[in-house]
Protein backbone atom coordinates (compact mmCIF):
# COMPACT_ATOMS: atom_id res chain seq x y z
CA UNK A 1 0.00 0.00 0.00
CA UNK A 2 1.43 3.28 -1.29
CA UNK A 3 0.30 6.94 0.62
CA UNK A 4 1.69 10.31 0.01
CA UNK A 5 0.46 12.76 2.17
CA UNK A 6 0.80 16.31 4.18
CA UNK A 7 -0.51 14.61 7.44
CA UNK A 8 1.41 12.51 10.17
CA UNK A 9 1.26 8.91 10.76
CA UNK A 10 1.62 7.06 13.93
CA UNK A 11 3.98 4.21 13.13
CA UNK A 12 1.70 1.57 15.95
CA UNK A 13 -1.68 2.42 14.36
CA UNK A 14 -0.09 1.54 10.89
CA UNK A 15 1.29 -1.80 12.31
CA UNK A 16 -2.03 -2.75 14.13
CA UNK A 17 -3.38 -2.32 10.92
CA UNK A 18 -1.56 -4.43 8.26
CA UNK A 19 -1.45 -7.11 11.33
CA UNK A 20 -4.87 -7.28 12.46
CA UNK A 21 -6.63 -10.22 12.88
CA UNK A 22 -4.09 -12.05 10.89
CA UNK A 23 -1.69 -15.26 12.36
CA UNK A 24 0.32 -16.02 9.38
CA UNK A 25 2.86 -12.88 10.51
CA UNK A 26 5.54 -13.83 12.42
CA UNK A 27 7.97 -10.78 11.36
CA UNK A 28 6.93 -6.89 11.02
CA UNK A 29 9.60 -4.43 10.69
CA UNK A 30 9.13 -0.79 10.15
CA UNK A 31 11.48 2.31 9.48
CA UNK A 32 10.55 5.74 10.38
CA UNK A 33 13.01 8.67 9.03
CA UNK A 34 12.45 11.68 10.75
CA UNK A 35 13.97 15.44 10.17
CA UNK A 36 17.31 16.20 11.97
CA UNK A 37 17.96 19.47 13.18
CA UNK A 38 21.32 19.44 11.49
CA UNK A 39 23.04 18.49 7.69
CA UNK A 40 26.07 18.00 7.51
CA UNK A 41 27.20 20.98 9.54
CA UNK A 42 24.45 23.31 9.28
CA UNK A 43 21.50 23.72 11.26
CA UNK A 44 18.06 22.99 9.72
CA UNK A 45 14.98 25.12 11.21
CA UNK A 46 12.37 23.72 8.52
CA UNK A 47 12.35 21.54 5.34
CA UNK A 48 9.83 21.33 2.60
CA UNK A 49 9.51 18.14 0.92
CA UNK A 50 8.59 18.20 -3.15
CA UNK A 51 7.35 15.78 -5.27
CA UNK A 52 6.41 14.70 -8.17
CA UNK A 53 2.37 13.90 -8.01
CA UNK A 54 1.49 11.26 -10.64
CA UNK A 55 5.08 9.91 -10.83
CA UNK A 56 5.31 9.53 -7.35
CA UNK A 57 2.96 7.18 -6.55
CA UNK A 58 3.37 4.91 -9.95
CA UNK A 59 7.37 4.85 -8.73
CA UNK A 60 6.54 3.52 -5.29
CA UNK A 61 4.17 1.24 -6.06
CA UNK A 62 7.10 -0.35 -9.01
CA UNK A 63 9.42 -0.10 -6.13
CA UNK A 64 6.77 -2.09 -3.84
CA UNK A 65 6.05 -4.72 -6.55
CA UNK A 66 9.79 -5.63 -7.23
CA UNK A 67 9.84 -6.07 -3.22
CA UNK A 68 7.03 -8.32 -3.26
CA UNK A 69 8.27 -10.09 -6.62
CA UNK A 70 11.85 -10.56 -4.46
CA UNK A 71 10.43 -11.68 -0.82
CA UNK A 72 7.85 -13.67 0.41
CA UNK A 73 5.89 -10.82 2.58
CA UNK A 74 2.33 -10.67 3.80
CA UNK A 75 2.14 -7.14 3.31
CA UNK A 76 3.73 -4.02 2.71
CA UNK A 77 3.14 -0.14 3.47
CA UNK A 78 5.03 3.15 2.42
CA UNK A 79 3.65 6.23 3.67
CA UNK A 80 5.63 9.43 2.60
CA UNK A 81 4.94 13.17 3.57
CA UNK A 82 5.16 16.27 1.09
CA UNK A 83 5.03 19.74 2.34
CA UNK A 84 6.78 21.53 5.13
CA UNK A 85 8.36 19.80 8.28
CA UNK A 86 10.17 20.52 11.26
CA UNK A 87 12.96 18.71 13.14
CA UNK A 88 11.81 15.42 15.23
CA UNK A 89 9.10 14.97 12.31
CA UNK A 90 8.24 11.78 10.57
CA UNK A 91 9.16 12.10 7.02
CA UNK A 92 8.66 8.35 5.83
CA UNK A 93 7.81 5.04 7.17
CA UNK A 94 7.94 1.58 5.46
CA UNK A 95 6.58 -1.41 7.03
CA UNK A 96 6.97 -5.21 5.82
CA UNK A 97 5.20 -7.88 7.38
CA UNK A 98 6.51 -11.43 6.57
CA UNK A 99 6.97 -15.30 7.94
CA UNK A 100 10.15 -15.04 9.15
CA UNK A 101 12.50 -12.03 10.10
CA UNK A 102 15.01 -12.48 7.36
CA UNK A 103 12.94 -11.37 4.18
CA UNK A 104 11.20 -8.76 6.88
CA UNK A 105 14.49 -7.00 7.01
CA UNK A 106 16.16 -7.15 4.01
CA UNK A 107 12.66 -5.83 2.11
CA UNK A 108 12.48 -2.85 4.23
CA UNK A 109 15.88 -2.28 3.78
CA UNK A 110 15.70 -2.37 0.04
CA UNK A 111 12.81 -0.75 0.27
CA UNK A 112 13.84 2.18 1.86
CA UNK A 113 17.54 1.70 -0.53
CA UNK A 114 14.86 2.35 -3.88
CA UNK A 115 12.94 5.23 -2.67
CA UNK A 116 16.10 6.86 -2.03
CA UNK A 117 17.43 6.58 -4.94
CA UNK A 118 14.25 5.88 -7.66
CA UNK A 119 11.19 8.28 -5.39
CA UNK A 120 10.86 11.68 -7.22
CA UNK A 121 10.99 13.69 -4.00
CA UNK A 122 13.73 16.68 -3.18
CA UNK A 123 13.91 18.15 0.54
CA UNK A 124 14.63 21.96 0.44
CA UNK A 125 16.39 22.43 3.74
CA UNK A 126 15.89 26.01 5.98
CA UNK A 127 18.68 27.18 8.60
CA UNK A 128 20.34 29.89 9.65
CA UNK A 129 18.28 32.51 7.24
CA UNK A 130 19.16 30.62 4.08
CA UNK A 131 16.97 27.87 2.10
CA UNK A 132 19.24 25.06 0.05
CA UNK A 133 18.34 21.95 -2.19
CA UNK A 134 19.59 18.94 0.10
CA UNK A 135 21.96 17.12 -2.07
CA UNK A 136 22.30 13.41 -2.94
CA UNK A 137 24.59 11.25 -0.85
CA UNK A 138 26.81 9.03 -2.99
CA UNK A 139 26.24 6.11 -0.22
CA UNK A 140 22.63 6.05 -1.01
CA UNK A 141 23.66 5.49 -4.79
CA UNK A 142 25.92 2.51 -3.47
CA UNK A 143 22.62 1.34 -1.32
CA UNK A 144 20.56 0.92 -3.90
CA UNK A 145 23.27 -0.73 -6.47
CA UNK A 146 24.27 -3.60 -4.05
CA UNK A 147 20.54 -5.33 -4.58
CA UNK A 148 20.87 -5.19 -8.62
CA UNK A 149 22.58 -8.71 -8.98
CA UNK A 150 20.44 -10.59 -5.87
CA UNK B 1 4.41 17.85 -24.99
CA UNK B 2 4.17 18.98 -21.17
CA UNK B 3 7.85 19.54 -19.71
CA UNK B 4 7.97 19.54 -16.10
CA UNK B 5 10.64 20.59 -13.98
CA UNK B 6 11.69 20.17 -10.33
CA UNK B 7 13.58 21.47 -7.56
CA UNK B 8 16.29 23.66 -8.52
CA UNK B 9 15.87 22.94 -11.85
CA UNK B 10 12.39 24.71 -11.53
CA UNK B 11 13.79 27.50 -10.37
CA UNK B 12 16.33 27.90 -12.74
CA UNK B 13 14.32 27.44 -15.78
CA UNK B 14 11.97 29.63 -13.95
CA UNK B 15 9.13 27.39 -14.51
CA UNK B 16 7.03 24.46 -13.12
CA UNK B 17 5.36 23.84 -16.23
CA UNK B 18 4.58 24.27 -20.40
CA UNK B 19 3.64 22.99 -23.21
CA UNK B 20 6.22 22.88 -26.33
CA UNK B 21 6.17 22.15 -29.51
CA UNK B 22 9.84 20.90 -30.48
CA UNK B 23 11.25 20.20 -33.91
CA UNK B 24 10.42 17.06 -35.51
CA UNK B 25 13.74 15.96 -36.49
CA UNK B 26 14.94 16.02 -32.30
CA UNK B 27 14.49 12.07 -31.09
CA UNK B 28 15.45 11.45 -27.76
CA UNK B 29 16.15 13.33 -24.33
CA UNK B 30 19.80 14.74 -25.26
CA UNK B 31 18.34 16.38 -28.52
CA UNK B 32 15.42 18.14 -26.49
CA UNK B 33 17.85 19.41 -23.62
CA UNK B 34 20.09 20.86 -26.67
CA UNK B 35 17.22 22.29 -28.19
CA UNK B 36 15.76 23.98 -25.29
CA UNK B 37 19.14 26.04 -24.19
CA UNK B 38 19.00 27.44 -27.22
CA UNK B 39 15.76 28.84 -26.20
CA UNK B 40 17.01 31.43 -23.48
CA UNK B 41 20.11 31.45 -20.69
CA UNK B 42 17.75 30.34 -17.92
CA UNK B 43 17.63 26.96 -19.77
CA UNK B 44 21.25 27.11 -20.02
CA UNK B 45 21.29 27.87 -16.26
CA UNK B 46 19.04 24.42 -15.78
CA UNK B 47 20.81 22.29 -18.17
CA UNK B 48 24.60 23.45 -17.50
CA UNK B 49 25.64 20.67 -15.67
CA UNK B 50 24.46 17.14 -17.22
CA UNK B 51 25.39 14.93 -14.56
CA UNK B 52 23.00 16.46 -11.98
CA UNK B 53 20.34 16.60 -14.35
CA UNK B 54 17.97 13.53 -14.08
CA UNK B 55 14.32 13.00 -16.99
CA UNK B 56 11.54 11.33 -16.80
CA UNK B 57 9.39 10.03 -19.62
CA UNK B 58 5.53 9.88 -19.36
CA UNK B 59 6.42 9.36 -15.80
CA UNK B 60 9.00 6.65 -15.88
CA UNK B 61 12.73 7.35 -15.39
CA UNK B 62 14.61 7.93 -18.18
CA UNK B 63 18.10 8.91 -19.51
CA UNK B 64 19.97 11.26 -21.94
CA UNK B 65 19.39 8.33 -24.59
CA UNK B 66 15.67 7.50 -24.08
CA UNK B 67 13.31 8.17 -27.55
CA UNK B 68 11.05 11.16 -27.07
CA UNK B 69 8.65 10.08 -29.71
CA UNK B 70 5.36 10.20 -28.73
CA UNK B 71 5.75 11.25 -25.58
CA UNK B 72 2.87 13.39 -23.53
CA UNK B 73 4.90 14.55 -20.47
CA UNK B 74 8.95 14.81 -19.68
CA UNK B 75 10.11 15.98 -16.46
CA UNK B 76 13.70 17.71 -15.79
CA UNK B 77 14.67 17.35 -12.01
CA UNK B 78 17.56 16.97 -9.95
CA UNK B 79 19.02 13.41 -8.13
CA UNK B 80 15.94 13.02 -5.55
CA UNK B 81 16.58 12.93 -2.06
CA UNK B 82 13.48 11.96 -0.38
CA UNK B 83 13.35 9.12 2.11
CA UNK C 1 16.44 0.17 27.59
CA UNK C 2 15.61 -3.87 28.61
CA UNK C 3 11.88 -5.47 29.31
CA UNK C 4 11.03 -8.53 30.26
CA UNK C 5 7.37 -9.05 30.96
CA UNK C 6 3.73 -11.10 30.07
CA UNK C 7 1.66 -7.56 29.43
CA UNK C 8 1.52 -6.50 25.22
CA UNK C 9 3.56 -3.68 23.99
CA UNK C 10 2.43 -0.98 21.64
CA UNK C 11 5.00 -0.44 19.03
CA UNK C 12 3.57 3.32 18.41
CA UNK C 13 4.16 4.19 22.22
CA UNK C 14 7.75 2.99 22.17
CA UNK C 15 8.78 5.05 19.78
CA UNK C 16 7.27 8.11 20.34
CA UNK C 17 8.96 7.39 24.07
CA UNK C 18 12.26 6.92 22.15
CA UNK C 19 12.21 9.74 19.95
CA UNK C 20 9.73 12.29 22.23
CA UNK C 21 11.49 16.00 22.40
CA UNK C 22 14.79 14.97 20.34
CA UNK C 23 15.97 16.32 17.12
CA UNK C 24 18.81 14.29 16.73
CA UNK C 25 17.52 11.32 15.20
CA UNK C 26 16.82 10.88 11.91
CA UNK C 27 16.38 6.96 11.52
CA UNK C 28 14.13 4.62 13.61
CA UNK C 29 13.98 0.75 13.30
CA UNK C 30 11.58 -1.60 14.43
CA UNK C 31 10.97 -5.20 14.59
CA UNK C 32 8.34 -6.86 16.15
CA UNK C 33 7.97 -11.13 16.20
CA UNK C 34 4.54 -11.93 16.03
CA UNK C 35 2.93 -16.15 17.11
CA UNK C 36 2.11 -17.45 13.90
CA UNK C 37 -0.51 -19.94 13.95
CA UNK C 38 1.76 -22.71 12.26
CA UNK C 39 5.25 -24.33 13.01
CA UNK C 40 6.80 -26.16 10.69
CA UNK C 41 3.99 -28.01 9.41
CA UNK C 42 2.18 -28.21 12.29
CA UNK C 43 -0.83 -26.36 13.92
CA UNK C 44 -0.29 -23.95 16.86
CA UNK C 45 -2.92 -22.92 19.15
CA UNK C 46 -0.97 -21.17 22.26
CA UNK C 47 2.54 -21.45 23.46
CA UNK C 48 4.23 -20.62 26.20
CA UNK C 49 7.94 -18.40 26.58
CA UNK C 50 9.84 -19.91 29.49
CA UNK C 51 13.15 -17.75 30.63
CA UNK C 52 16.12 -17.68 33.00
CA UNK C 53 14.89 -14.34 35.17
CA UNK C 54 18.43 -12.86 35.99
CA UNK C 55 20.42 -14.42 33.37
CA UNK C 56 17.79 -13.28 30.72
CA UNK C 57 17.87 -9.60 31.88
CA UNK C 58 21.78 -9.76 31.99
CA UNK C 59 22.36 -11.25 28.27
CA UNK C 60 19.77 -9.22 26.89
CA UNK C 61 21.83 -6.07 28.29
CA UNK C 62 25.56 -7.25 27.01
CA UNK C 63 23.56 -7.85 23.49
CA UNK C 64 22.22 -4.14 23.44
CA UNK C 65 25.90 -2.79 25.32
CA UNK C 66 27.61 -4.85 21.73
CA UNK C 67 25.20 -3.22 19.80
CA UNK C 68 25.99 0.50 21.33
CA UNK C 69 29.78 -0.41 20.91
CA UNK C 70 29.36 -1.50 17.28
CA UNK C 71 27.13 1.02 15.98
CA UNK C 72 26.50 5.00 16.70
CA UNK C 73 22.64 4.30 17.64
CA UNK C 74 20.83 7.14 19.96
CA UNK C 75 18.80 4.74 22.15
CA UNK C 76 17.73 1.17 21.73
CA UNK C 77 14.86 -0.92 23.09
CA UNK C 78 14.16 -4.24 23.82
CA UNK C 79 10.94 -6.11 24.91
CA UNK C 80 10.51 -9.72 25.13
CA UNK C 81 7.02 -11.27 26.48
CA UNK C 82 7.01 -14.24 28.98
CA UNK C 83 4.29 -16.82 29.65
CA UNK C 84 0.94 -17.93 27.61
CA UNK C 85 1.10 -16.36 24.05
CA UNK C 86 -1.58 -16.81 21.36
CA UNK C 87 -1.35 -16.92 17.52
CA UNK C 88 -1.11 -13.09 16.35
CA UNK C 89 0.53 -12.18 20.02
CA UNK C 90 3.54 -10.05 20.12
CA UNK C 91 6.40 -11.85 21.30
CA UNK C 92 9.38 -9.39 21.24
CA UNK C 93 10.00 -6.12 20.16
CA UNK C 94 13.20 -4.44 19.17
CA UNK C 95 14.04 -0.51 18.41
CA UNK C 96 16.83 1.14 16.92
CA UNK C 97 17.36 4.88 16.68
CA UNK C 98 20.15 6.42 15.19
CA UNK C 99 21.01 9.58 12.97
CA UNK C 100 21.27 7.70 9.56
CA UNK C 101 19.45 4.14 8.47
CA UNK C 102 21.91 2.04 8.03
CA UNK C 103 23.35 2.07 11.24
CA UNK C 104 19.63 1.59 12.42
CA UNK C 105 18.54 -0.73 10.18
CA UNK C 106 22.05 -2.91 10.63
CA UNK C 107 22.00 -2.78 14.76
CA UNK C 108 18.24 -4.17 14.62
CA UNK C 109 19.27 -7.03 12.40
CA UNK C 110 22.33 -7.80 15.20
CA UNK C 111 19.89 -7.22 18.22
CA UNK C 112 17.07 -10.10 16.73
CA UNK C 113 20.11 -12.19 15.43
CA UNK C 114 21.89 -12.12 18.69
CA UNK C 115 18.69 -12.39 20.98
CA UNK C 116 17.55 -15.68 18.60
CA UNK C 117 21.26 -17.41 19.91
CA UNK C 118 22.21 -16.24 23.11
CA UNK C 119 18.71 -14.97 25.20
CA UNK C 120 17.66 -17.64 27.01
CA UNK C 121 14.05 -18.12 26.40
CA UNK C 122 12.67 -21.51 25.05
CA UNK C 123 9.42 -21.80 23.33
CA UNK C 124 6.63 -24.58 23.69
CA UNK C 125 3.96 -24.96 21.38
CA UNK C 126 0.74 -26.40 21.49
CA UNK C 127 -1.59 -27.41 19.27
CA UNK C 128 -3.86 -30.76 17.89
CA UNK C 129 -3.58 -32.65 21.97
CA UNK C 130 0.10 -31.58 22.02
CA UNK C 131 2.67 -29.75 23.57
CA UNK C 132 6.42 -29.38 22.02
CA UNK C 133 9.85 -27.72 22.76
CA UNK C 134 11.01 -25.51 19.94
CA UNK C 135 14.09 -27.05 18.20
CA UNK C 136 16.49 -24.09 17.41
CA UNK C 137 16.65 -23.15 13.76
CA UNK C 138 19.98 -23.78 12.67
CA UNK C 139 19.93 -20.66 9.96
CA UNK C 140 19.77 -18.64 13.42
CA UNK C 141 23.36 -19.89 14.00
CA UNK C 142 24.44 -18.43 10.75
CA UNK C 143 22.59 -15.54 10.90
CA UNK C 144 24.46 -14.91 14.37
CA UNK C 145 27.82 -16.10 13.29
CA UNK C 146 28.20 -13.68 10.26
CA UNK C 147 28.53 -10.31 12.67
CA UNK C 148 31.53 -12.45 14.73
CA UNK C 149 34.21 -10.95 11.74
CA UNK C 150 32.72 -7.62 11.47
CA UNK D 1 25.99 -25.00 44.40
CA UNK D 2 22.80 -23.99 42.66
CA UNK D 3 21.92 -26.19 39.75
CA UNK D 4 19.11 -25.15 37.70
CA UNK D 5 17.40 -26.73 34.42
CA UNK D 6 15.15 -25.43 31.87
CA UNK D 7 12.86 -26.28 28.91
CA UNK D 8 12.82 -29.93 28.59
CA UNK D 9 16.54 -30.74 30.10
CA UNK D 10 14.09 -29.77 33.24
CA UNK D 11 11.39 -31.60 32.63
CA UNK D 12 13.99 -35.08 31.96
CA UNK D 13 15.54 -33.83 34.96
CA UNK D 14 12.66 -34.02 37.04
CA UNK D 15 13.39 -30.62 38.98
CA UNK D 16 13.70 -27.27 38.34
CA UNK D 17 16.37 -26.65 40.56
CA UNK D 18 18.87 -28.20 43.49
CA UNK D 19 21.39 -27.48 45.69
CA UNK D 20 24.77 -29.70 45.02
CA UNK D 21 27.83 -30.22 46.68
CA UNK D 22 29.65 -32.01 43.94
CA UNK D 23 33.20 -33.79 44.91
CA UNK D 24 35.85 -31.63 44.78
CA UNK D 25 38.25 -33.00 42.40
CA UNK D 26 35.15 -32.01 39.60
CA UNK D 27 36.75 -29.10 37.71
CA UNK D 28 34.63 -28.11 35.04
CA UNK D 29 31.22 -28.63 33.39
CA UNK D 30 31.65 -31.49 31.59
CA UNK D 31 33.37 -33.33 34.81
CA UNK D 32 29.85 -32.02 36.65
CA UNK D 33 27.52 -33.48 34.13
CA UNK D 34 29.55 -37.10 34.55
CA UNK D 35 29.13 -36.84 38.10
CA UNK D 36 25.36 -35.94 37.91
CA UNK D 37 25.18 -38.35 35.56
CA UNK D 38 25.95 -41.17 37.67
CA UNK D 39 23.30 -40.06 40.27
CA UNK D 40 20.57 -41.94 38.17
CA UNK D 41 18.50 -42.42 35.13
CA UNK D 42 16.69 -38.78 34.82
CA UNK D 43 19.93 -37.23 35.11
CA UNK D 44 21.21 -39.94 32.04
CA UNK D 45 18.28 -38.66 29.95
CA UNK D 46 18.25 -35.16 30.36
CA UNK D 47 22.66 -35.50 29.12
CA UNK D 48 22.07 -38.45 26.93
CA UNK D 49 22.81 -36.35 23.98
CA UNK D 50 25.91 -33.31 24.69
CA UNK D 51 25.29 -31.60 21.17
CA UNK D 52 21.94 -30.25 22.58
CA UNK D 53 22.82 -29.14 25.74
CA UNK D 54 23.94 -25.76 26.57
CA UNK D 55 24.79 -24.44 30.07
CA UNK D 56 25.44 -21.21 31.51
CA UNK D 57 27.86 -20.53 34.77
CA UNK D 58 26.99 -17.13 37.32
CA UNK D 59 24.40 -16.22 34.54
CA UNK D 60 27.55 -16.44 31.90
CA UNK D 61 27.45 -18.89 28.78
CA UNK D 62 29.71 -21.24 29.09
CA UNK D 63 30.85 -24.62 26.95
CA UNK D 64 31.96 -27.75 28.89
CA UNK D 65 35.07 -26.67 29.55
CA UNK D 66 34.56 -23.59 31.44
CA UNK D 67 35.76 -24.58 35.42
CA UNK D 68 33.29 -24.29 37.91
CA UNK D 69 35.47 -23.53 40.66
CA UNK D 70 33.78 -21.00 43.47
CA UNK D 71 30.50 -20.87 40.73
CA UNK D 72 27.21 -20.04 42.64
CA UNK D 73 24.60 -21.16 40.28
CA UNK D 74 24.85 -23.84 37.04
CA UNK D 75 22.02 -23.67 34.51
CA UNK D 76 21.76 -26.51 32.09
CA UNK D 77 19.32 -25.80 28.60
CA UNK D 78 18.64 -26.70 25.29
CA UNK D 79 19.57 -24.28 22.49
CA UNK D 80 17.78 -21.00 23.29
CA UNK D 81 14.53 -20.33 20.69
CA UNK D 82 13.33 -17.02 21.76
CA UNK D 83 12.60 -13.50 19.62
Amino acid sequence: MIRVQAEDFDVGAEVAALTRGRTDIGAVVTFSGLVRDVSGDQAVTSMQLEHYPGMTEKELARIEAEAHARWPLQATLIVHRVGELKPGDNIVLVVTASAHREAAFEAATFLMDYLKTRAPFWKREEGQGEARWVDARENDGKAAARWKHR
Amino acid sequence: MKLLYFAWVKQKAGTAEEDVVPPADIRDVNGLITWLKTRGDRYEAAFADLDIIRCAVDQEHGDLNTPIAGAMEIAFFPPVTGG
